[in-house]
């Protein structure tokens, strides 16, 4: 059997999109840089990068470090704001074939309803993501993803506000007692999938300067490090949740990789960091996960998604 | 900007040069495409490797079809891991390569008096410049330094690039004791056009004696780039646009060359109030 | 000035030992092995293997995999017992000149005062830690470490039991939304320092079989690839509870690590994963890291203790 | 058990020998100490790699003062990144190695017939057995198998060991067709004990032979081990006491050579029920 007659599509809410490879939030820009290397529309979608109300300056630098296998991040969510995300970036990702999943990012429920309600009206949008993993300025500042309260707000006021034109993914943090909970409220709440996992919460410090190294001090941990938490995390909300989709990532830089997170219960899989190592990586990995999939057996990918959590 | 290429690239020669390595690399792609002040950015470490993101190098030399097919010379000085790593490869190991990577250096219509200012191994990417400036007819001259001798790179062949080259170092072991700042004072006056490549110090003092006389100055910064491509939001500094509006630009795709002038040095490492979306 | 000039020692409670550097339980079995490599007195002290009431099989293996830059085991808390140990191992290493700090580990809060009583009689212990990243059978088998009311319990049936004969170290889980609100309720039941952080939970599945690789399902992460995460735990508790001293621990493989989590606030260093690799870490990073201190200028690794705070 | 050394060996010959790698170290303090049936770790990688746990390999010879002062031998197979790395090694690399490590095979007192069975590259750790064997009068017969010629490790050299050596593939390829195991049963009248060395599939099937007719079986087992000395727990298998209490027991210290008739084959991977400290 040859490879193109897998059926390799990834379905999150009402949305099916043809291939399983996503790029990661906050990895990918809006598309444009990544488009010299590849075609967008190859991929299954461009996630793009979370989008707030206004326009963001971000964090001062030095905003990363390289750690053992993996690295830490603070950029702050620097970005053009929404209206001009909606005006320059959505268009040309669609005049591209590309398809889009919006990233949104707020600092108060209302934030979040009113970025909803603003992607809701655009063209060319497949899914919205919501990443709740942003401090909460109306709660002292308490990462939305890290309360079941908190997370349950945003998705309901993200809901309300798109209703069902729109599959919503509610994006999650690991820095929890336990993402199942988490998982299980936002579901409620009315999300159609959930992305996971977000960076982990870490630290540098520069043993010459004798400070944190970063400018925020604190950072996100992404990269291969964390693949085994990712893996960890997904298998436990798939086991919890088996219905709910789940967009899976974390230090997925090869074929295999992603096969082990759909095997865990990954319908589709984001890639990120593995993106700033080789501009190629998305379109490669979806091609090594097919062989893979092709291999074992599958007739269609969905049928190895959490394939695990059978013996 | 040109549309960067991945390519495996095969190390044609690696030689030892002071403190630095001069590698070449056989790169058809990537030197067809090379303009004065791009660079590549190159994957270290083997299949194992913890490090997982690229090394940023400015292009020295980009070479179109010799015996090797188009080559990109690059020049390293062994820092940390990556660049150790990167030193020790020997000629036909692979390397994987993205590039070419950045703006580059706006080259002058009319025949210009250009200094080109390079400190330790930032003089390597003003070389191919020179060339340029050359070819139309400007005359360049070239101030190189660094702490020690060794730590100078100017290689014999490189002087065909300029009409005069001046070598600094901090401690006198090779041409005048001081620094490539020293001199520039006294030529700003028959200077056009400045073109700096070195340390953040360096750049900014050189940035503020050209400002002093309004002599536009190109600085090559070196900023630490996750991604080098453009996609990551790492590598940005505090710069000025012409609406005189400042706002954290990534000096991996807008830069590394920035206007001396529009870059806000006192404030790298921090997000200048009034920058735009910046803190309230 | 020479090494040997530089005070080294790492205070916990009411013990100081001479050198900063242990060995980290589970990491060290109870010191023999090592000890054919190193002299046991030359470190700071050998922390032991979370001993239990009786003797415990462990689990079925697979027990391990190799990850980025880190691994995961499933061990189970295989061991003698604690009479078995305080009859053969503690004695053992009082005679080798060790300085040992007893790592308990129990089910049930019971469990946990049982097994300290029997610590606090014997002689030649220095400190008890207590590893309460265990399964709390008696509530529905979460975490003490993950729960703050049961994190408590344990710290303070422990302190009734040894009283203030013995410093007591809490062992605590990265696994939490706020670890310093853990670090808090076990300070405030009577825990004279902390130990962190513990392996992270994770999974590696086997991508030929498609099934998880250990045959617990998951494993504790350790090594180099949660460094970052222990120094931002390490930062946060100190930044919270600077008074109270942390044995640090998590990824490290060099001095340099060490001082990293001394600067981000520990007293002192753990090397776990570490000596896997290298059997001799322990005594070749307190080299390392003296050398460092010195060539920082402090007098005292004291004074470096929590340094990064300050800027 | 011998006390282990950690140090830095010397690449002396890598030498490709079939499917096999056959490495020569320098390693004075381990080869002084090595007996038959121990093994080394050898931690694999570069200083960045993210390799963090050392690799085992059976000792395959070990040589007191030659040109090269003391040596040891290994036969490596090259079936992950790790292994990858370590067959790359040429002369004069340097690599890290601890040993000698475990138990080693017990050598009986009197002039006993000895049957040594060896799979894939677990042949390699049975050579010096026969040494040791053939000193002290024993008659030495060999079985060597592998799926295919090219996995056969019997080198010429090896056949002084013994004095019988008959090889067997699973494809006919080299020796007979056929398994290690399927000559076992007519030779039991003739064996007093039996070694075998190569993948728990055979150990078990020869252990169960050896178990119909009560004759020692020492059994070289291969479990992953994270640490090789004793300190993680993670190397254990059931095995069965002198009392005929089954433990979970370490097989980097207290094996890797088990008489196969205490070892719960059919175990492996569970914590079998009535073991010592087991679920209740
Ligand atoms: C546009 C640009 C051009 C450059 N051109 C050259 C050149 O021609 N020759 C040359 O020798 N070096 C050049 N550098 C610097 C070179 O990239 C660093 O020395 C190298 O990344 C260090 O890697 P390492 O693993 O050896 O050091 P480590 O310190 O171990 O690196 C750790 C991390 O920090 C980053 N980093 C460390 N130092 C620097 C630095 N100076 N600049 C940016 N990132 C850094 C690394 O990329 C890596 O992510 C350039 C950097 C930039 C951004
Ligand atoms: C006591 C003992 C003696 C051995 N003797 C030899 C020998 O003489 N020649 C030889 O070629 N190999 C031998 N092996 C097997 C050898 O250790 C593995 O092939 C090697 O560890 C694989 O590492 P890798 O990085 O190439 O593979 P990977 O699969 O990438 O390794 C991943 C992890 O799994 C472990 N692992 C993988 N395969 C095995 C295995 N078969 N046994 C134990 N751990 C494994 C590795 O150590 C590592 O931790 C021996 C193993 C043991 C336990
Ligand atoms: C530089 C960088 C920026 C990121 N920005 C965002 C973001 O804006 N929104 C978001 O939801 N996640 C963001 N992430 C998290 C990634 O989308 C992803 O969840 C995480 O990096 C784990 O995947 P990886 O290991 O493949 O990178 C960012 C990650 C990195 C490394
Ligand atoms: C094989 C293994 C066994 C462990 N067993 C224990 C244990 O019994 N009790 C305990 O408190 N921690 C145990 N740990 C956790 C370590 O003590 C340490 O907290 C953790 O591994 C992080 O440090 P490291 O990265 O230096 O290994 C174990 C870790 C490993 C790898
Ligand atoms: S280095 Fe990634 S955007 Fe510049
Ligand atoms: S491998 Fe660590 S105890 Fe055996």
């Amino acid at each position: 059997m040859s490879i193109n007659q897998i059926d390799q599509s990834a379905k999150f809410g009402s949305v099916t999109f043809p291939f399983p490879i996503f790029t990661a939030s906050g990895c990918a820009a809006n598309g444009k840089e990544l488009s010299q290397f590849f075609k967008l529309s190859e991929i299954g979608a461009v996630v793009t990068k979370s989008v707030m109300s206004n326009p963001r300056s971000g964090r001062a630098t030095p905003r990363m470090a390289e750690t053992a296998s993996g690295m830490l991040n603070a950029i702050g969510l620097q970005g053009p704001g929404i209206d001009s995300f909606l005006e320059h970036d959505l268009p040309w990702l669609h005049a591209e074939g590309a398809r889009t999943i919006v990233s949104i990012a707020g600092e108060s429920v209302e934030e979040f309803a009113a970025l909803a309600r603003k992607v809701r009206q655009a063209p060319g949008v497949s899914a919205i993501e919501v990443n709740i993993s942003c401090p909460n300025v109306e709660n002292r500042g308490l990462v939305f993803a890290c309360d079941p309260v908190s997370a349950r707000n945003v998705i309901e006021a993200v809901k309300r506000s798109v209703g069902n034109t729109l599959p919503i993914i509610a994006k999650l943090s690991p820095d929890v007692t336990d993402i199942s909970i988490i998982a299980r409220e936002v579901h409620d709440a009315g999300a159609d999938a959930v992305a996971m996992i977000n960076t982990l919460l870490g630290m540098v410090i520069d043993t010459k300067k004798m400070r944190p190294l970063l400018a925020n001090k604190t950072g996100g941990l992404s990269g291969p490090a964390i693949r085994p938490v990712a893996v960890r995390a997904i298998y436990q909300v798939h086991a919890a949740l088996p219905k709910l989709p789940i967009l899976g990532m974390g230090g997925v830089m090869s074929g295999e990789d992603a096969f082990e997170l759909i095997l865990a219960g990954a319908s589709g899989v984001s890639v990120g960091t593995a993106s700033f190592n080789d501009p190629n990586a998305a379109p490669r990995i979806q091609r090594e996960l097919l062989e893979i999939v092709e291999q074992r057996g599958f007739n269609a990918l969905s049928e190895a998604v959490g394939y695990a959590h059978r013996v | 900007m040109t549309t960067p290429v991945q390519t495996q690239c095969e190390v044609i020669s690696n030689k030892r040069v002071g403190a630095y390595h001069h590698i070449t690399l056989s790169a058809d792609k990537i030197s067809e495409r090379a303009k004065p002040g791009n660079f590549i950015g190159i994957s270290v470490g083997d299949e194992k490797s913890s490090m997982l993101l690229r090394r940023s190098f400015a292009i020295y030399q980009a070479s179109g079809r010799g015996p090797f097919g188009g080559t990109i010379e690059i020049i390293v000085s062994a820092n940390g891991a990556g660049t150790r790593w990167l030193v020790n490869r020997a000629p036909h190991d692979k390397i994987d390569v993205v590039g070419p990577l950045g703006n580059s250096f706006g080259i002058p219509v009319e025949p210009v008096r250009a200094l080109l200012i390079g400190g330790g191994y930032g003089s390597a990417a003003l070389f191919s410049l020179g060339d340029a400036l050359r070819q139309r007819n400007c005359r360049v001259e070239m101030i190189v330094g660094a702490a020690t001798a060794e730590k100078v790179f100017a290689p014999v062949e490189g002087k065909r690039s300029v009409h005069s080259l001046s070598i600094f170092t901090e401690d006198g072991s090779m041409g005048t004791q001081g620094r490539v700042t020293d001199p520039i004072a006294s030529l700003l006056d028959n200077t056009d056009i400045i073109y700096s490549c070195g340390p953040m110090g360096m750049l900014q003092a050189i940035s503020k004696l050209a400002a002093t006389k309004e002599i536009p100055c190109q600085s090559a910064v070196e900023e630490s780039m996750a991604c080098g491509i453009g996609i990551c939001m790492t590598c940005v500094l505090p710069v000025i646009g012409d609406d005189g509006q400042t706002r954290m630009v990534r000096s991996c795709t807008e830069g590394p060359i920035f206007e001396g002038s529009r870059v806000r040095w006192d404030d790298i490492g921090t997000v200048p109030s009034g920058t735009y979306g910046g803190p309230k």
